[in-house]
């Protein structure tokens, strides 16, 4: 790599570096916007006691539940982890820690912890078992609460097309918490649909930033679908 | 006679202004875009990043990169807007939408609402519904009355942890329209031919009667 | 104005409710990206008192420096404000508060003061005078002061291309402040260069969704250029 | 002999690296860009929201909407990227910008900087420099050794209100190019013929010298 190129060769490059107990921001909502091909390295690496940032924890065999046949993780952080029966057992047995966050705290804790900003209050969880501990303060004779940002070893993010300098768009809503992610990492991987070169996307249409991505790498996806909904034409 | 699901939402959709932006949570409240009023516009938020959802997709238009809040495949208007979470809960939290529909266990007379956790039963996560209920100003609750088993949702104090307190002014039951005001509940509205006696019955909070508590019609 | 529809058919309509004493956050950076033809209405409106959260103040003959002529702005929140001879002469006599804020923190104030977080956490100013009577507090050994976010009463924006819904995207670096003031304020005021017809702009490239516009307005505008810098070709 | 303005942006030009983010302040940080190493891609970030700054425009591509945080026209390169005031502040605040340049007034044994108010003088403002030296890891002060009344600007204590604290680890006078640590300057080169005790005499805060200072080459 020279340069501002971020493209690397293979999946074992994206992660190189990825060991036991590290902390992981992952984007992706359900199975919307999730990198399909990061998450099959890191079962493969077979890495341990990973705590993952992340809004759900996919379904049982697939996105980051296929993380939890192998017992790869320790603890999720995350706002809601439904639709999964391995997550569920894992839970109930004690291997699997679990800390709840309310979606919007969470997005923006991950937002905060990019933004170099420690800390911020916000009324979200108030009086819940949300602001238990946390220090409470009133603004306008409002109640809030003191939420810390988070940051990780690692990001990993899908995006739809980047160029090799890691500009990254999103595709309709798989954008949802990747571009947070991507701020959030020590060192962020972007796996995407499609490498461009630079200048072939819009400059003020960029998502993400090429300052926020280490690793670039062009990935295939099944995007499974988790609720189909149609209506008739 | 108490309200059906389609009935509740078609009461629901009554709160709705011409121009408004309302997220609706899953039940219930997603029956509410089935009865916006004729010649109003309404434009629909779901908190995965989607301002201006449309309709579930044709087969043809399905696209697994477009979904909503319940994970659900939908499609955008046009006049859409597509964004990160973190700029959908700083409308939510910022308190720009207008309107906010969902449901609960329970809610009190301190506008209290309890909807996320049982204690005893597996904790799934709140998703988006505490920064919903503390960033909106305007908030309709819907659930049944009583629980299946006759006991009250509308309490003094809940008794199950709270999703956001004091955040809760209108609630719609099956059985009433209520207001939350002043530490009681109002009762404003009865369901056709539900006597005041049932709803004072089964509200265990303090309730306020007026005079007259018209019925709803439909 | 039915529905979504956002479009005013006159600046006095746009600025309509706007009196004496009120608060108004202002997009652009330096003479880049300002609303001129809401500023030319307030101006002619005469309205007293102003206080404007803007990260400069314009020139002397040219965007806000304009409202110094007759005297109507009260207070500006600005993270620099040279460039203006008319502004140092009612700064010296005291006719005219400045409360310098760091131009992170400013953007900052105003993103949190639309999406709802009373305050946050900063190490900008940490130590210097903007620091002086602010709480501090250490978050992983480094101290941070609290910042508390700003909303106005009127968001004053100007945006290159809006729909009818208000959906708005920003042409090049004059989009600066304009997103985040767009967001603070209690009424928000869009003026652009174009307007399109919903659907001709492609949601996922939004940067202002329309939620956070009540008014929008075409306009024309004169672009000075502060410093003009050439090469030869 | 003291080094030039060219030469300073010379050698500070040399704590640039292959594949780093910069953002260059007014002045002589600014004459940084037209040093970089030959086969060497740096990005420049101008805070008012671009990364990936350009040269100045030709007369036709000259465009109101293109500025740097200067206020000067600027063009952007291939590849670049274009943002808010807030996500660029993200950036710089977030530590993501490998290097920083910027002038300064003085600074001091404990890496403190004054740089933006002189009491007495019309202040200005500081625009984004307190969030640059607060958010960067790594910054190079470039600045004049001493005033022209021959006093020092690298002092025990800044005198002038501060701008940071504790932030500054690397300083590049006319005359000696100087490191921060442990509560003293540390003495790295010198100017070409430019003597450690001229250094040393203008040095106001304590000052390190090794056996060896090296002279910086041109």
């Amino acid at each position: 790599m020279a340069g501002f190129d971020k493209v690397v060769k293979s999946y074992a490059e994206a992660l190189a570096g990825l060991t036991d107990d590290m902390t992981i921001i992952a984007g992706g909502f359900g199975l919307c916007g999730i990198p399909e091909g990061i998450i099959a390295e890191i079962k493969s690496m077979g890495v341990k006691g990973l705590t993952f940032v992340s809004n759900n924890c996919g379904v049982d065999d697939f996105g980051l539940g296929l993380l939890l046949e192998d017992r790869q993780i320790k603890k999720m952080i995350s706002s809601y982890v439904g639709e999964n029966a391995l997550f569920e057992q894992q839970f109930l047995s004690g291997e699997l820690e679990v800390e709840l966050t309310p979606q919007g705290t969470l997005a923006e804790k991950m937002r905060a912890g990019g933004a170099g900003i420690p800390a911020f209050y916000t009324a979200t969880g108030y009086g819940t078992p949300v602001g238990e501990g946390k220090e409470v303060r009133e603004f306008d004779g409002r109640p809030y609460i003191l939420e810390e940002s988070i940051t990780g070893d690692f990001a990993i993010v899908k995006g739809w097309k980047a160029d090799r300098y890691g500009n990254v768009i999103y595709r309709h809503t798989a954008q949802n918490f990747n571009p947070m992610a991507a701020t959030a990492g020590k060192i962020t991987i972007v796996e995407v649909e499609e490498i461009v070169e630079p200048g072939e996307l819009d400059p003020a249409h960029i998502h993400t930033p090429g300052i926020y991505v280490n690793r670039l790498i062009q990935g295939s996806f099944e995007k499974r679908i988790e609720k189909r909904t149609v209506r008739s034409a | 006679m108490a309200l059906s699901r389609e009935q509740m939402a078609q009461r629901v959709a009554r709160e709705l202004q011409d121009g408004f932006y309302v997220n609706l949570g899953i039940g219930i409240p997603t029956l509410v875009a089935n009865y916006i009023p004729e010649g109003m516009e309404v434009m629909l938020q779901s908190e995965n990043g989607l301002l201006g959802m449309g309709p579930y997709p044709t087969n043809e238009e399905l696209d697994a990169d477009m979904i909503n809040a319940g994970k659900e495949t939908v499609t955008a208007i046009k006049g859409a807007s597509i964004f990160s979470s973190a700029e959908s809960f700083a409308m939510i939290r910022g308190g720009h939408v207008d309107l906010t529909v969902l449901g609960a266990f329970e809610v009190d007379v301190s506008g209290n609402i309890a909807s996320w956790m049982i204690p005893g039963k597996l904790v799934k996560g709140m998703g988006g519904a505490m920064d919903l209920v503390a960033g909106a100003n305007n908030i309709v609750v819907t659930m049944t009355h009583a629980s299946k088993h006759g006991e009250s949702k509308l309490l003094t104090q809940c008794s199950l942890p709270l999703t956001g307190a004091g955040c809760i002014k209108k609630v719609l039951t099956d059985l009433a329209y209520v207001e939350i005001a002043e530490g009681s509940f109002w009762l404003k509205e009865r369901a056709p031919g539900v006597s005041v006696d049932e709803i004072v019955a089964k509200t265990e909070g303090e309730i306020v009667v007026p005079d007259v508590v018209p019925e709803m019609e439909f």
